[in-house]
């Protein structure tokens, strides 16, 4: 099919009859986010192992593109799914950039898009289209959901240090909008930027700020080195460190030694969740991996059930984009995070945000769920 | 002569026929190819030229980018409109940046063009309001031309490739004018073209000025194509990935940056899709190029056809062609 | 200086000097060029006669003193801008632009004085292109470097590259031509050659040349100075200078070894 | 005040940090002229050979900051011997392409081996303690990288100054044929340069690795600090090196400390106000070319 | 000493030095003559290992060099003073000298350089390339003779020096001559050259044209290939 072929005259998507369907995963699969993506790919290849790589009669193919976490290679990507590949459903995307970057082509070419990961607000908001939909979360989700515990339990005032980008400039307006709401002082922020090696100049402004806490949000290699570097220069013992899950996450905790014990973080899904759903799933995924479940595993495994439900739902025919996002928008179930379904309003996920606190446990550092905010639904605006 | 005026209308004319050869996805690649050329042959300008290896050129790239992507946003989505300008603002940002850079050179000249890229990367990483911040900007209008919608990839393909045209010659025409020589002359030995009485921090300046105009133009073909531009078309990564560009295929010829541009594309995309160990291969491919055919993809060619072809020596081709015109 | 006597004069230096970090190479030269003069410069080596030429085209900035050309004061005027202006050097070190042709070299230099340096786009008019190919060749011919001339400079020997050297510098059309060792790495038939030639520039040009090759700079020179120690220590008459007892003895060396004719 | 003291002893700290990661490229490029844009993948792997020493072979640190450099310098040498010296004559541009792809292919090759997980290695337990300067805690560690940069720097400031192995190698660099004509056998001595450089690179993944962690991509941030630091010192010179080292470690930590909506400006700022000032570094020479 | 057989060199495609056969007779100067762009230099290259042999033969001493790299011809004691000086600009005047010194008793001594040339003692610390051109010259010299070698290539030595310093190197190279070192020496001053040479060779096109006495140098051979009319 030449481009003016394909742009000039409207090629109907025969629904085919046993065919496979052709899901398009998009992921970072090198580069600094590489892990994510990798753990991402895990689980959904995990679920749909579980289902025998078949919905409603017709075999499931992934066709998984690299994305670097780079837009442009994103789009890219995303065209090649969509145009050369033909995918029925797109469904990735670990860096927000990359789900923005793709939005206006998966919106006009009409391609249901499950976001797997990307938290931006905007993508359920402002950005919001009829073919996108949200699994994961939104950094509002991260961040507001711990502003009243924090203020309850912790303190009345907190210092904010935060990774300088998008996604950690929007988790922590969440949260200081929450604290603030509750009756809480910011009594000072900071932004070191994303990727930064030494935090010592950092640290010792906040050692010196009269702060009950310190709400944190890094990821990643930032995580390990700030927890690490939080408790070398002595501010472990002044203030509590409190922030986003992934300051304690199941990829981190380990490499940050006993730095994080003491943490209280909120997130909307751990390791140590008691329901046998997250049991049955760690221990799937330790059967098959021989490894723990990051969240990120979970995320995917969970875009993979909805997606595979809602082709059910739609009997396999995956012709009509209308008919599966409508599927999509239906989908609910206990997931292994708690139960989970979808805002029809803002096609973002409906779930349990979790506080948890670092504790050590035989000598390792381990998180425990200690308080549950259930059905936590993002504004929309 | 006339050899090569026959390849020249040749390759027009199948880059004119691509969407009727190529599916949707190659035609995309394609304009991207000629987009990223475009960018490749204005740092040509400077590296191949004039022998100053800049590290930031990303910064024009960039500036053109955003500058046609919030214009198109707030102002107005003419093509033509915003494509002057991003060139406009571009060269005015060059202006300012070249200011300082001209006058340092080698390593030095690249550690600075490098500085200021990046800190235009972190302005527009920061200012999240203006910018995006590191989501970038995305949703941006399609862009038409007086009431024509260009939003048609097809239309899109046969602008970008009517920009790249304009843009080759108009650089080739400049490469091979006197201007162009006195660029060389400055490349080979500074000094010696001072004492001969050339003002060589004003030729570099206005190579400098050039080459961060049409980094803009391309730059502002890039947001205009992909709809959202991103930090990353400023990052450091953006101008490494040019500089090498311009040394795969050929540094110093026209046709080198274009086939550089082409080739890591091509490479990328389609290594990229079979494994995610695609530096492991670009980077050998790299290796191989320098150990294997230093001269880039050009000389690699030249060597296959006339294995003694000098380099560029151009009193002499253009010795040729004056005597020729002149009889005529 | 008196009113009539400047307008023939063509350079003129007040009391210039030099020093690199300690050390002061140029002392209060001070120095009055006529029009078309013709004028030796001779010292040890290390006199700091390289020095003074590099002051002269502004490669140098001088620490103190003042230099005027043509009437009006050059001595912060940047090197290009002198050359332009008819200040016009040749290197005691071959310096040239080692990639291209001879003939490219030649080429840079005659299109920037036909005022053809700043077409930013391929001229149209190949008459003019033709006229200075034409130049060119003449030049070549002229200086016996024809053959070379689609030759690389880099692939030339020294001696050839020497020749190159002046070439560029004639073809500046100078008014004032500061020759530094033209002949030096020149064989006997070359030096024998292009002083020749050098003898029969048009005697407008003003003319300083540095040399140590005494029939060369003897045979060329009308007035003769030396330079020592970076002062002037004669400024007069060549024969004046060949016999002056004090310049055998720095810089000559006749007594010394009494035997040796080759010089 | 406490507070100004203490970032000064951060600031200091961090500058050593600095000088630790850069010596190794200051040598290769400063002296050695060669561009090494695979310096970054060296010091990582010198971190990641340090990683697997410490986790899963024996758990003694210094042993690994030993070991781990010369498992570096031996993949120098092979680099060397196999793919620069074929290339030396290509000049910069072919340089700058050449040890690019070989940092890609490392990226790739160390990904596949240790995989994209973030790692840390723990402080060595001596140092592992916190000390209390002026009021605030200081990591004992920190205190080890300042003694570690002096000493380096000490060492590789007598090498080049105050022995013949710095001529030698300054001559190679503006005339490799005419030193060797005179009886050095320069491309030996290249090889011992280039290699002594990767040891470098590794000693500096060691020391640095327990403090800045180990995650993708980290060759690539390490690679253009240690540029800025290499230009802002000027190249050809171990001491400008080590100034350079000290001012941007406390400008950074300064800036920080004062002006923190800035940090991402700062260390670039600092290099682009040096260089307008100082076109050949704070201590930079002139390179004679000829 | 040092035979050359039929040594044939090559720039790239083009044939430089075609069938050059000559010799360098121990303790004795052997001069070779031509005018620019002859090939005396590259025959000096050759020997040095700087350019390389295609065919024929290069002997030092029993030993064929042909194939040795320079760094090697050196250490069998070759030294050599380039054409064009080639100092090292980024070292100073007695790094210059002292970094490939090799001290042999009896032989030179940095301070028997120092002086022959008091002029180098006086910019001891200066840069090589702040020198002035003579001062790099005898820098030049200084430093091949500090490699104390048994064989000395000199490349037009006088190049750039006062008459007064031309003097004086003919002086060294007379002195040199006295205590058995082997010269080969290339000069564009003809008289200089003449009046220190043992055996004369003259190079016309890349081949030896001449080759003889000093005094069966005549008019009409330096009509013919030196183009001097006398
Ligand atoms: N940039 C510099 N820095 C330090 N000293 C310098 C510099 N340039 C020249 N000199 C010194 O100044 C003195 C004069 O040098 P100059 O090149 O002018 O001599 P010259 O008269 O041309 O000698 P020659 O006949 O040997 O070429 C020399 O001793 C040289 O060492
Ligand atoms: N690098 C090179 N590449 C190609 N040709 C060269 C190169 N160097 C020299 N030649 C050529 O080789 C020939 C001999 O050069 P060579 O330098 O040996 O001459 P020479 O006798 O030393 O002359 P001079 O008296 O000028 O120094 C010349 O024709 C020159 O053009
Ligand atoms: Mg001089
Ligand atoms: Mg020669």
């Amino acid at each position: 099919n030449s481009a003016i072929q394909s742009t000039t005259k409207k090629v109907e998507k025969a629904p085919k009859e046993g065919g496979v369907i052709k899901i398009g995963v998009l992921l970072p699969l090198s580069g600094v986010y590489a892990s994510l993506g990798k753990n991402l790919q895990m689980g959904m290849e995990l679920y749909f192992e579980g289902i025998g790589w078949k919905v409603a009669g017709r075999d499931i193919q992934l066709i998984v593109e690299d994305s670097e976490a780079d837009p442009q290679v994103g789009l890219r990507k995303a065209r090649k799914l969509i145009d050369q590949d033909q995918v029925d459903l797109l469904t990735g995307t670990v860096s927000t950039a990359v789900a923005y970057a793709i939005r206006d082509e998966v919106d006009k070419k009409k391609i249901p898009f499950l976001v797997s990961h990307a938290g931006g607000n905007d993508l359920t908001r402002s950005k919001r289209s009829d073919y996108i939909w949200r699994s994961s979360f939104s950094s509002w989700q991260i961040g507001y959901s711990l502003g009243q515990w924090a203020y309850d339990h912790v303190g009345k005032t907190v210092y904010i240090a935060a990774a300088d980008y998008a996604f950690g400039r929007e988790v922590s307006a969440a949260f200081k909008e929450a604290y603030t709401a509750a009756g809480g002082k910011v009594v000072g922020e900071v932004y070191p930027p994303l990727g930064n090696n030494d935090y010592s100049s950092y640290l010792t402004t906040i050692k010196n700020a009269k702060a009950d806490a310190v709400y944190a949000f890094f990821a990643g290699s930032d995580a390990v080195k700030f927890v690490q570097q939080y408790e070398q220069f002595g501010l472990k013992k002044e203030k509590k460190l409190i922030g986003s899950g992934w300051l304690v996450s199941e990829d981190v905790r380990k490499q940050q030694g006993n730095a994080g014990v003491g943490t209280i973080a909120s997130i909307f899904w751990d390791y140590h969740l008691d329901t046998k759903e997250n049991k049955a799933f760690i221990e799937a995924f330790a059967k098959k991996y021989n490894a723990r479940p990051t969240i990120e595993a979970m995320e995917g495994y969970d875009a993979a059930r909805i997606i595979a439900e809602a082709l059910e739902a739609v009997g396999g025919d995956a012709s009509d984009p209308d008919k599966v996002v409508k599927a999509i928008s239906n989908v609910q179930f206990v997931s292994p995070r708690g139960p989970i379904q979808f805002d029809k309003e803002t096609h973002h996920i409906i779930q349990n945000m979790y506080i948890i606190e670092t504790e050590e446990v035989n000598g390792q550092a381990e998180n425990k769920v200690i308080e549950v905010i259930e059905k936590v639904k993002d504004p929309g605006q | 002569m006339n050899k090569r005026m026959f390849i020249s209308a040749a390759a027009i004319l199948l880059l004119a026929a691509a969407p009727f050869l190529f599916s949707l996805f190659y035609l995309n690649l394609l304009a991207e190819i000629l987009i990223l050329a475009i960018f490749a042959l204005s740092l040509n300008v400077l590296v191949g030229y004039t022998g100053l290896v800049s590290l930031g050129h990303a910064a024009f790239f960039g500036i053109g980018a955003y500058a046609s992507a919030l214009l198109s946003k707030e102002w107005s989505p003419q093509f033509l409109v915003t494509m002057l300008a991003s060139l406009l603002i571009a060269a005015i940002a060059a202006a300012i940046i070249g200011l300082f850079c001209v006058r340092v050179n080698g390593f030095y000249f690249l550690m600075l063009t490098l500085a200021f890229s990046q800190m235009i990367y972190s302005f527009v990483h920061q200012s999240t309001t203006l910018t995006g911040g590191s989501n970038g900007l995305s949703g941006l209008p399609s862009p038409v031309f007086g009431t024509l919608d260009l939003s048609h990839p097809v239309f899109l393909y046969y602008v970008i490739l009517l920009v790249f045209i304009v843009m080759y010659i108009v650089l080739s025409l400049m490469v091979k004018s006197p201007f162009g020589h006195v660029l060389i002359g400055i490349r080979e030995n500074e000094m010696r073209m001072k004492a001969i009485g050339y003002n060589t921090t004003l030729y570099k300046y206005a190579a400098f000025i050039i080459a961060g105009a049409i980094g803009g133009v391309s730059g502002a073909l890039y947001s205009t194509f992909n709809g959202f531009v991103s930090p990353n078309d400023v990052y450091w990564t953006m101008s490494g990935s040019v500089l090498i560009m311009v040394l795969i295929g050929g540094a110093g010829t026209m046709i080198g940056p274009v086939l550089g541009a082409a080739f890591i594309v091509v490479l990328e995309t389609i290594v990229s899709s079979y494994t995610t160990m695609w530096t492991l291969i670009i980077g050998g491919v790299f290796i191989l190029f320098v150990v294997f055919i230093p001269q880039g993809i050009v000389g690699f060619g030249r060597a296959l056809t006339k294995p003694s072809a000098n380099r560029l020596s151009f009193s002499r081709k253009a010795k040729a062609l004056v005597k020729k015109e002149a009889n005529q | 200086m008196r009113k009539e006597a400047e307008k023939d004069v063509i350079l003129h230096v007040e009391g210039i000097s030099k020093h690199f970090g300690g050390l002061q190479i140029i002392k209060h030269v001070s120095l009055t060029v006529k029009k078309g003069e013709r004028i030796g410069i001779i010292g040890p080596n290390g006199a700091g006669k390289t020095t003074f030429f590099n002051l002269l085209t502004g490669d140098l900035l001088p620490t103190g003193g003042k230099i005027y050309y043509k009437g009006k004061e050059i001595t912060r005027m940047p090197n290009f801008r002198r050359a332009q202006a008819g200040i016009v050097r040749t290197f005691q070190k071959n310096n040239l632009l080692n990639e291209l042709t001879v003939l490219d070299n030649l080429l840079l230099v005659l299109q920037r004085k036909r005022g053809m340096a700043n077409i930013w786009f391929k001229p149209r008019n190949a008459r003019r292109w033709l006229a200075l190919f034409e130049e060119a060749e003449h030049l070549l011919q002229t200086w016996g470097l024809a053959d070379i001339a689609n030759e690389r400079v880099k692939t030339l020997s020294y001696g050839e590259q020497r020749q190159v050297e002046i070439l560029l510098g004639i073809a500046m059309e100078p008014d004032v031509l500061l020759l530094d060792e033209p002949t030096a790495g020149m064989s006997q038939a070359e030096t024998n050659y292009i002083a020749e030639l050098l003898r029969q520039l048009p005697k407008d040009i003003t003319m300083m040349v540095i040399e140590h090759d005494l029939d060369v700079v003897f045979g060329l020179a009308e007035r003769m100075i030396v330079l020592y120690n970076g002062s002037i220590f004669i400024d007069g008459a060549p024969e004046e200078v060949r016999s002056d007892e004090r310049v055998n003895e720095i810089y000559i060396g006749k007594e010394k070894a009494a035997g040796a004719s080759y010089l | 005040m406490d507070v100004i003291a203490a970032q000064l002893v951060n600031g200091v700290s961090y500058g050593m940090l600095l000088f630790v990661i850069t010596c190794g490229l200051s040598l290769v490029f400063g002296i050695l002229g060669v561009l090494n844009l695979a310096h970054g993948s060296l010091y990582m792997i010198g971190a990641y050979v340090a990683y697997t020493m410490t986790s899963q072979w024996f758990e003694n640190f210094w042993l690994a900051l030993i070991v781990a450099p010369l498992v570096v310098a031996v993949l120098s040498l092979a680099i060397e011997l196999i793919l620069l010296r074929p290339t030396y004559h290509l000049g910069h541009l072919s340089q700058v392409l050449l040890t690019f792809g070989l940092a890609y292919v490392i990226h790739d090759v160390t990904s596949m081996i240790w995989g994209s997980d973030v790692l840390s290695i723990p402080l060595p337990p001596p140092l592992s303690e916190t000390l209390h300067l002026w009021n605030q805690d200081f990591p004992a560690y920190r205190l080890f990288v300042v003694a570690a940069g002096v000493v380096l720097a000490f060492c590789l400031w007598f090498v080049q100054e105050k022995t013949r192995w710095g001529a030698i190698i300054r001559a190679g660099l503006s005339d490799k044929e005419m030193i060797n004509a005179l009886g050095v056998n320069i491309k030996l001595v290249f090889t011992a340069v280039f290699l002594a450089g990767g040891y470098l690179a590794g000693v500096g993944g060691v020391i640095a690795s327990p403090i800045l962690g180990l995650y993708p991509s980290m060759e690539f941030q390490t690679l253009i600090l240690a540029l800025v630091v290499l230009v802002v010192g000027g190249l050809g010179s171990i001491a400008g090196t080590f100034v350079a080292s000290l001012v941007v470690g406390i400008v950074e930590t300064f800036g920080r400390f004062l002006v923190p909506e800035l940090s991402l400006f700062l260390v670039f700022g600092l290099m682009v106000v040096i260089l307008i000032c100082k076109p050949d570094g704070l201590l930079g020479k002139q390179v004679v070319r000829h | 000493m040092l035979h050359i057989y039929n040594l044939n060199a090559f720039y790239g495609d083009s044939h430089i030095l075609h069938n050059v056969s000559l010799t360098v007779e121990r303790g004795k100067v052997t001069v070779l003559l031509g005018r620019n762009g002859m090939g005396k230099t590259t025959t000096i290259h050759s020997i040095m290992g700087m350019v390389p042999a295609r065919t024929g033969k290069i002997v030092l001493e029993q030993i064929e060099i042909q194939d040795k790299a320079s760094f090697q011809v050196s250490r069998l004691g070759v030294a050599l003073v380039p054409q064009g000086r080639r100092v090292f600009p980024n070292l100073t005047v007695r790094e210059n000298l002292m970094t490939t010194y090799r001290p042999v008793e009896g032989g030179w001594t940095l301070e028997n350089i120092y002086a022959m040339f008091p002029r180098l003692k006086e910019r001891e610390s200066s840069m090589g390339g702040d020198l002035s051109g003579g001062e790099q010259q005898m820098l030049s010299i200084g430093r091949a003779l500090l490699t104390n070698p048994k064989v000395l290539l000199l490349d037009e030595p006088s190049e750039g020096l006062s008459p007064l310093m031309v003097r004086e190197v003919a002086e060294i190279i007379r002195q040199l001559k006295q205590q058995g070192l082997t010269i080969f020496l290339v000069e564009q001053n003809l008289a200089m050259a003449l009046e220190l040479a043992d055996f004369v060779y003259i190079l016309s096109k890349g081949s030896v044209v001449f080759g003889g006495a000093p005094d069966e140098l005549d008019a009409h051979v330096k009509n013919k290939y030196l183009l001097l009319s006398s």
